[in-house]
């Protein structure tokens, strides 16, 4: 693996001389599974670059991609960087309201879309824009229903890269010299963080961190030529960053991209990943479809699968860990991994795992151990967009559920007095965005990068993340008691998250005397239990209002209470109240981030009439919504929402 | 002209004998669709069953009188019948509604297979006797208007006029019965049908019962010509080329056709089989009827087939 | 339960289309072989192979010829012993009347003539339908069975069509020993099923299909009824013929028309419904259930110390198949290899139920 | 695919005539389908038939593709006249044609379906077919990648090994697309390709049949009982009603027609 290059296209270029024909990219199309090597990656990228150079793109200019995981995509990243110039990955996702700000922000003169959709997209952010003469040359990926589009400035890939050829030949060693010409200290990327409040603010990282980051990774988890990865996470995110672009061009592996957003499950299955990364609500989703089916299973089955992952619960974690595990459940365990879990992990898409990451939010325990149990071998780091998504690894043999692991090689951390991680090293931002204000506001004398988390490290240098540090809130002070409990709202809500019926769950207790909790079901989940019990119901409100409904939830609510009340200082912050949301909360609505974080601020502000109830004893609630559909046009949805009292436990001493 | 003759009367006799079979058959389309392979079984079937009982009976209940032995056997074998007819509508046909007509065909053959065994392994697989005291001794006609003149069988006769006696009586069910109109209504359209209340299950029941009586009276016949064997329920088949000929759908069609191929069959063999080697009786049936759905696949007297898209 | 499908991904359409496209049935289909063509000579017994073994491959093949026909192009065929008639007499007449001709060539000759004698009576197909070609194909049935019993010419004058050939060699190897000729069975058998199974998923397969499924729509789309409906039973009877070949010159040795007479033609149609219709496997198990249950019925009662008559035990065999008929037909009208394949695909999804 | 129309489209009336329909009458022992009916289809344009049930819609697209022989009439087609032909020349030509009531091949995967719409155009014969070595195989491929062209195109990856018969409504409707659309022709009759759908559904299949005209430049004739759908993609529109044309023009000029509003009315539409 190559050591010295030390800019991403110089990286490109050392993986092409040295393993030409290794599998750098696929993508699930037409069917099968379309391969670039090496060498055909370098020299699209060649091409592409020269394509953009012909265009007029300068060194410093930004290279806007929005769309879906495609190679190409990959590659302009590239080729944006071998000019000196810095791609800003968006989120496909977004409507043309939010995706102007940071196309104005970034001033953005060049962008390469996926398709038709994001391209319809842009040309309404031009209009947004007003004649402003920014977006002048928008290059499409996917000419379908593009034929007949007027508008100037528009160019297929096709075409950018035959420009590009006759530029590359017009000027020989035009890329060669840019790309050597390449300082790593320059920014290799932009992403827009889309942060809980306030509005987007571009991450600088430059070459040698992102870098940093990635080699860091590679080596802790030994990856190289021969390792598969999907990337199906959206481009603009860090994640997707760190893993699909810096840790492939360091380590050197195979990106597979999938056929389309509704067949990822079948195209992993196809792969068979040998490296994974998902964030937690992908492997929640995952185990709540495999709780479904296995719900439908015939008696048998189902008893043999609860017998195999009893035992896996009890034994499978340390089997992994390489902790000593008696003889006879070694034997025990290997018969379930003929009959359960090698296949469970085959149908997961997991047989060939070798590592699996998480991050991005806390993973609740259980549902970590599930994966674990079963020999998918999951471990969580921990980083933020500023970080390159780079602080903490849990390194192989030294994984304990509740943390985060270790700081990662070449980070620093510090936990402040007031509960806040602090982290300095190779992964720490350059700076936002023109934002100076915002870039001091994070980063300290010290150079300490303040990443706004509470923690606690333990006896071997684990982190724990509890909560938020800004959401660490502490209870009102019961009558006689001198200060309130410390209440981490996160930390109760993912437990509540855990169970597959429920899917969000917003907590309020800051100042308050009890907690209180939005709940938002499942449809699938809740919708396939209530068929299996001929329920009848009309659509996700009706469900959501339904009595047997809310007894379900409210028992799995008794349950974390049970587990709370076992925890040490927990045992006050038990859920007193709550109440079934009427509608999916949704980041159309601004109630969630593009990451799916709950922005709980905004949603008490949103639902204040609901939160009043809940802590004004009522028994119910009428509640009437503002709703954004996909294709932008907005509805009202109305209900009356039963507020439920929660079953509560003494405090015990107990290990949880 | 005197052997022509006679020939001629021969083929007839035999033409009338495949006609009740076809008979059979057509009933059965009409009413549900299916084309009954199995109609050549239950032949057999109900003539084991006859030529078996009519031998029981008096030794079981001691008494000699062949008429008595033969009624009863006739009304017991009747009766199996009619469970054969409850059983297949039962098992099969009613699962198998609306399902393609090959593999309803497909299905009597598997039907046809499991009589065929049944009834052997219930009655025995020797050749059997029916006798139902058809005169045996033939007689000759029309000394006078040539030498030598016509030498027919008595038992031919006899034949012919119950086979006559049971097609009038199916006449008679069809048109006078209430059950023979709803019968002809069900044929006509399935779906009218059921709209005016008739259980479709009852009505099959009736048919291949009705179908099954046909078989028995076709049986007795042909037992007590050449004896009651496996090979009637192949003979039996004839039966396909005869309605093939005559048009699915038609009663009249059924009996001419029979009558046509019957005739056909006999002369063909005195005047053409010794040029071809002989035995052509075999296949004469089938080669006509394939001929004939060359030129005119709805038979003589089917109604056309019209397919829609 | 035992797939591990993981990481069998498909880069090249070639691979995408392979018959086998998971690597755990190749290897299973491919240890099956070497027992079959290693392992089984080795082993079994002479009457292994005369009463189970040969006539199982012979029949499969039978099976598979008329599958195509039945089960693929949707076209019933009650003819097929005649077809096998056809393929064992000419392949008979081609040995004895050209001297020095080599097996091989006799035996495909034999499937050649049937093509014709085939094609001849698939041509009514063209205007009629179903019961109608059953008929029609009925006629071929007793046609034929008469020609082979009264025409001499056909039989190299031999009397009442009864004919026999002995000494049969392959490229100069004896095919002698029961051994010797399972395996000429067995490597025909393979090689036809093969062919038979790329021209299924060809573009002629298909046209087939389509016949079968929604004439009116294939024809719309350019499919030709004429060659559609021929090609099915050109190919049909070829291997029908040459399966009839087969089962004179290795199988009986010395045979009459009565050993194609339409009982067989039955057997075999019974054979592809049991098995599957429209499955290339499921003649395979058609054809091993049609010869297992008649020697599986006459040992049964042995096995528990009664005794009953071969008569008796012949018209349960008639029975069951009757009865087995109705019941495939009613339950599951893709028959054996149905069966087989869900039961492939649970073990695909397990533990999950779908 | 089929190179795409580069210049941007000219309005209905200047575009050549591609199909046309002269005083076609058709009958079925006595009961007359149709009588009389003319009308042509200019290249590239989207061309409505209309009617309330019974109106002869359908017999219409039969006689135009083969299915029916009219008794009296001639179609010309891209300046050939014809009074009779068979499928298999109209497929020749380059008309495909999707049902009313769903034909698919319900024993074979969509993956298959949509092949079969290829045979036309492959030539490998028997032999080479079952030795699958060499052109037969490379034939298979090739054909087989035109087909996942469209498979992409109608977006039904997750689908493409299903058998048809397992699939939705709505889907196994673009299935039939499909297949029509794997004969690359230049005129595409389709027969009530949103009935039974739901708002959605539709809106969908109104965007592939658009996206089929404009992208491969395919001339479209179309049944189709929403008039919503028929005013919103369609150039002109034919109104039959018992089998006798009341009304031929733009969409709105047939809005207009007094004879149409009658028609429609008198029925339950």
């Amino acid at each position: 693996m190559d050591t010295t290059a030390n800019t991403f296209p110089r990286l490109l270029l050392a993986h092409a001389a040295r393993q030409p024909d290794a599998p750098a990219v696929r993508e699930k199309d037409l069917g099968i599974w379309q391969t670039w090597n090496w060498a055909a990656v370098a020299r699209e990228v060649r091409e592409l670059a020269c394509g953009l150079a012909s265009l007029g793109f300068r060194p410093g200019d930004n290279l806007a991609i929005v769309g879906a995981n495609r190679p190409h995509l990959y590659m302009a990243v590239i080729a944006a960087q071998s000019l000196h110039g810095v791609p800003v990955p968006l989120y496909q996702d977004a409507v043309a309201g939010e995706m102007v700000f940071m196309l104005e922000d970034a001033e953005i003169d060049f962008v390469i879309a996926e398709d038709q959709e994001q391209v319809d997209k842009l040309l309404e952010c031009r209009e947004l824009l007003g004649r402003a003469t920014r977006l002048r040359h928008i290059v499409y990926d996917d000419p379908r229903g593009l034929r007949n589009y007027e508008q100037p400035g528009l160019m297929s890939y096709e075409r950018l890269i035959e420009a590009g050829r006759a530029h590359d030949a017009a000027h020989p060693d035009f890329f060669a010299q840019s790309v050597a010409t390449g300082d790593p200290a320059d920014v290799a990327v932009i992403l827009y963080t889309s942060g809980t409040t306030g509005r987007p603010k571009g991450v600088c990282q430059t070459h040698a961190s992102f870098i940093a980051a990635g080699r860091g990774g590679v080596e802790t988890d030994r990856l190289g030529p021969g390792d598969n990865i999907m990337s199906y996470l959206p481009m603009a995110w860090v994640g997707d960053h760190l893993f699909s672009v810096a840790q492939w061009l360091v380590g050197g592996f195979t990106l597979n991209c999938p056929e389309s957003a509704e067949t990822v499950m079948n195209d992993m299955r196809e792969i068979g990943p040998s490296y994974y990364f998902g964030p937690p609500r992908t492997f929640e989703g995952l185990l709540t479809a495999v709780s479904i089916r296995m719900e439908d299973a015939a008696a048998p089955k189902r008893w043999l699968y609860a017998k195999c992952m009893a035992l896996a619960r009890r034994v499978g974690a340390d089997i992994l860990n390489g902790a000593k595990v008696g003889l006879m459940d070694r034997l025990l365990y290997a018969l379930g991994n003929l009959l359960i879990y090698g296949p469970l992990r085959n149908v997961l898409g997991m047989s060939r795992i070798r590592v699996a990451y998480t991050a991005g939010a806390a993973i609740g325990p259980d549902l970590f151990r599930f994966y674990r149990s079963i020999g998918v071998n999951l471990k969580q780091f921990y980083g933020q967009t500023e970080t390159c998504a780079y602080v903490c690894l849990q390194q192989d043999g030294k994984v304990k559920l509740q943390t985060v692991g270790s700081a990662a090689p070449g980070i620093e951390l510090k936990i402040a007095d007031d509960g806040e991680v602090l982290v300095r090293g190779v992964s720490v931002l350059k700076e936002y965005y023109k934002r100076p204000d915002a870039t001091a506001e994070v980063l300290d004398a010290e150079g300490y990068f303040h990443t706004g988390d509470a923690g606690v490290l333990d006896a071997e240098g684990h982190l724990r993340i509890i909560d938020r540090a800004k959401d660490v809130g502490r209870m009102a002070a019961a009558e006689g008691a001198a200060a309130g409990a410390m209440f981490a709202p996160n930390y109760i809500e993912n437990k509540l998250k855990f169970f597959p019926q429920i899917k969000e769950a917003v907590c309020f207790g800051h100042e308050r005397e009890e907690v209180c909790a939005f709940i938002n079901i499942d449809y699938e989940a809740v919708g396939n239990w209530a068929e299996r019990r001929g329920l009848p119901y009309g659509g996700y409100v009706d469900l959501a209002g339904k009595p047997e409904v809310l007894a379900l939830v409210a028992d799995c609510v008794a349950k974390v209470n049970a587990d709370l009340a076992a925890e040490e200082g927990m045992a006050d912050t038990q859920i007193a109240r709550f109440l079934v949301l009427h509608k999916e909360l949704d980041p159309d609505d601004d109630e969630l981030t593009r990451t799916r974080k709950v922005r709980r601020g905004f949603i008490a502000d949103k639902y204040a009439v609901l939160v009043d109830a809940l802590y004004g004893h009522k028994r119910d609630q009428y509640v009437e919504t503002q709703v954004k559909f996909e294709d932008g046009r907005t509805g009202v949805v109305s209900a009356t929402l039963t507020i439920v009292d929660a079953g509560r436990f003494p405090p015990m001493k107990a290990a949880a | 002209m005197g052997f022509f003759l006679e020939t001629l009367f021969g083929g007839l006799m035999v033409g009338m004998l495949y006609s009740l079979i076809a008979i059979g058959f057509v009933l059965i389309y009409k009413a549900s669709g299916v084309f009954n392979f199995a109609q050549g079984a239950m032949v057999l079937f109900a003539a084991l069953a006859m030529a078996r009982f009519s031998e029981w009976l008096p030794a079981w209940l001691g008494f000699e009188s062949l008429v008595l032995a033969n009624v009863l056997a006739f009304l017991l074998a009747m009766v199996m019948m009619i469970a054969v007819a409850w059983l297949i509508e039962r098992l099969a046909l009613s699962k198998l509604v609306n399902q393609e007509g090959i593999s309803l065909l497909m299905a009597t053959l598997g039907i046809a297979y499991f009589l065929d065994g049944l009834g052997q392994s219930l009655f025995g697989n020797d050749i059997y006797k029916i006798d139902v005291g058809m005169p045996k001794e033939p007689m000759m006609v029309l000394e006078s208007t040539f030498q030598g003149g016509l030498l027919l069988s008595r038992e031919d006769l006899v034949a012919a006029v119950i086979a006559a006696a049971l097609v009038v009586l199916l006449a008679l069910f069809f048109q006078k019965t209430s059950t023979g109109r709803a019968l002809r209504a069900v044929a006509d359209d399935h779906q009218a049908a059921q709209s005016i209340g008739i259980p479709l299950s009852r009505i099959w029941v009736i048919v291949w019962s009705v179908a099954g009586f046909a078989a028995l009276v076709a049986g007795i016949i042909w037992g007590s010509k050449l004896g009651v064997q496996f090979s009637l329920s192949l003979v039996a088949l004839k039966a396909l080329p005869v309605v093939i000929l005559g048009g699915l759908t038609s009663i009249p069609g059924a009996i001419i056709g029979g009558l046509l191929i019957g005739v056909g069959e006999k002369l063909s063999e005195i005047y053409l089989g010794p040029m071809l080697g002989g035995g052509i009786e075999i296949w004469f049936a089938y080669v006509l009827a394939l001929v004939f759905l060359l030129v005119r696949p709805q038979g003589l007297f089917g109604e056309k087939i019209i397919d829609r898209v | 339960m035992f797939y591990r499908e993981n990481g069998q991904f498909k880069s090249t359409y070639r691979a995408d289309q392979q018959i086998f496209p998971i690597l755990q049935d190749r290897v299973l289909m491919l240890l099956f072989l070497v027992v079959a063509f290693a392992v089984v000579p080795a082993i079994a017994s002479d009457y292994w192979f005369r009463a189970i073994l040969i006539p199982f491959l012979i029949l499969s093949l039978a099976a598979l010829g008329l599958n195509i026909l039945v089960g693929y192009c949707g076209q019933i065929s009650l003819g097929t012993g005649a077809f096998m008639a056809v393929g064992a007499y000419a392949a008979y007449n081609f040995h004895v009347r050209v001297d020095g001709m080599p097996l091989i060539v006799s035996l495909l000759m034999g499937g050649l003539c049937a093509t014709v004698v085939g094609v001849l009576f698939g041509i009514p197909s063209l205007r009629i339908k179903g019961l109608y070609l059953a008929v029609a194909t009925l006629a071929a049935q007793f046609f034929i069975d008469w020609a082979f019993l009264r025409i001499n010419w056909l039989t190299n004058n031999s009397a009442s069509g009864s004919v026999s050939v002995a000494g049969l060699s392959l490229f100069g190897l004896p095919v002698e020993s029961a051994a010797q000729k399972y395996l000429l069975c067995l490597t025909l058998l393979v090689l036809f099923a093969l062919m038979a199974k790329n021209l299924v998923r060809s573009a002629i397969g298909r046209e087939w299909m389509a016949m079968r499924d929604m004439d009116v729509a294939a024809a719309v789309i350019g499919i030709r009824p004429v060659y559609a409906k021929l090609s099915a039973f050109a190919v049909s009877s070829f291997i029908v013929g040459v399966a009839g070949a087969l089962w004179g010159f290795v199988h009986l040795g010395t045979w009459e028309p009565a050993a194609f007479n339409i009982d067989r033609s039955f057997q075999l149609l019974f054979m592809v419904i049991i098995g599957g219709l429209g499955s290339i496997m499921g003649s395979f198990f058609g054809a091993a259930f049609i010869v297992l249950l008649p020697i599986v019925l006459n040992q049964l009662p042995g096995w528990f110390g009664l005794s009953i008559s071969t008569a008796l035990s012949s018209h349960l065999e008639f029975m069951i198949f009757g009865a087995l008929i109705v019941f495939f037909l009613v339950v599951e009208p893709h028959g054996l290899a149905r069966l087989w394949s869900t039961a492939k695909e649970k073990l695909r999804l397990w533990p999950f139920p779908y | 695919m089929r190179d795409p129309a580069s210049t941007p489209r000219p309005a209905a009336h200047e575009r050549p005539v591609i199909l046309d329909v002269h005083n076609i009458s058709l009958s079925f022992g006595g009961v007359k389908a149709l009588t009389d009916i003319s009308f042509d289809v200019r290249e590239h344009e989207v061309r409505a038939i209309i009617g309330p049930n019974g109106a002869g819609k359908s017999s219409m697209l039969n006689c135009i593709n083969g299915v029916y022989q009219p008794q009296q009439g001639s179609i010309t087609f891209r300046g050939q006249q014809f009074r009779h032909m068979n499928s298999r020349q109209v497929a020749e030509m380059g008309v495909a044609r999707t049902f009313q009531n769903l034909a698919l091949f319900k024993g074979m995967s969509v993956l298959d379906n949509i092949m079969t719409g290829r045979n036309l155009k492959m030539k490998s014969g028997l032999l080479a077919q079952a030795i699958r070595f060499g052109r037969a195989e490379r034939e298979e491929i090739a054909h087989r990648e035109f087909v996942e062209h469209i498979i992409d195109f109608l977006e039904i990856q997750l689908h493409r090994k299903t058998p048809v018969g397992r699939l939705p409504y709505g889907l196994q409707k673009r299935v039939d697309l499909g297949r029509a659309l794997a004969m690359e022709p230049q005129v595409l009759l389709l027969d009530e390709p949103m009935a039974g759908m739901n708002v959605e559904e539709k809106q969908d299949m109104s965007r592939f049949i658009l996206d089929v005209n404009d992208e491969f430049g395919t001339t479209i004739v179309l049944i189709e009982h929403d008039m919503g759908v028929v005013m919103d993609i369609s150039d002109r529109v034919v109104v039959l009603d018992y089998g006798k044309k009341i009304g031929d023009g733009t969409p709105h000029e047939v809005r207009g027609n007094p004879d149409v509003i009658r028609a429609y009315l008198g029925t339950t539409h």
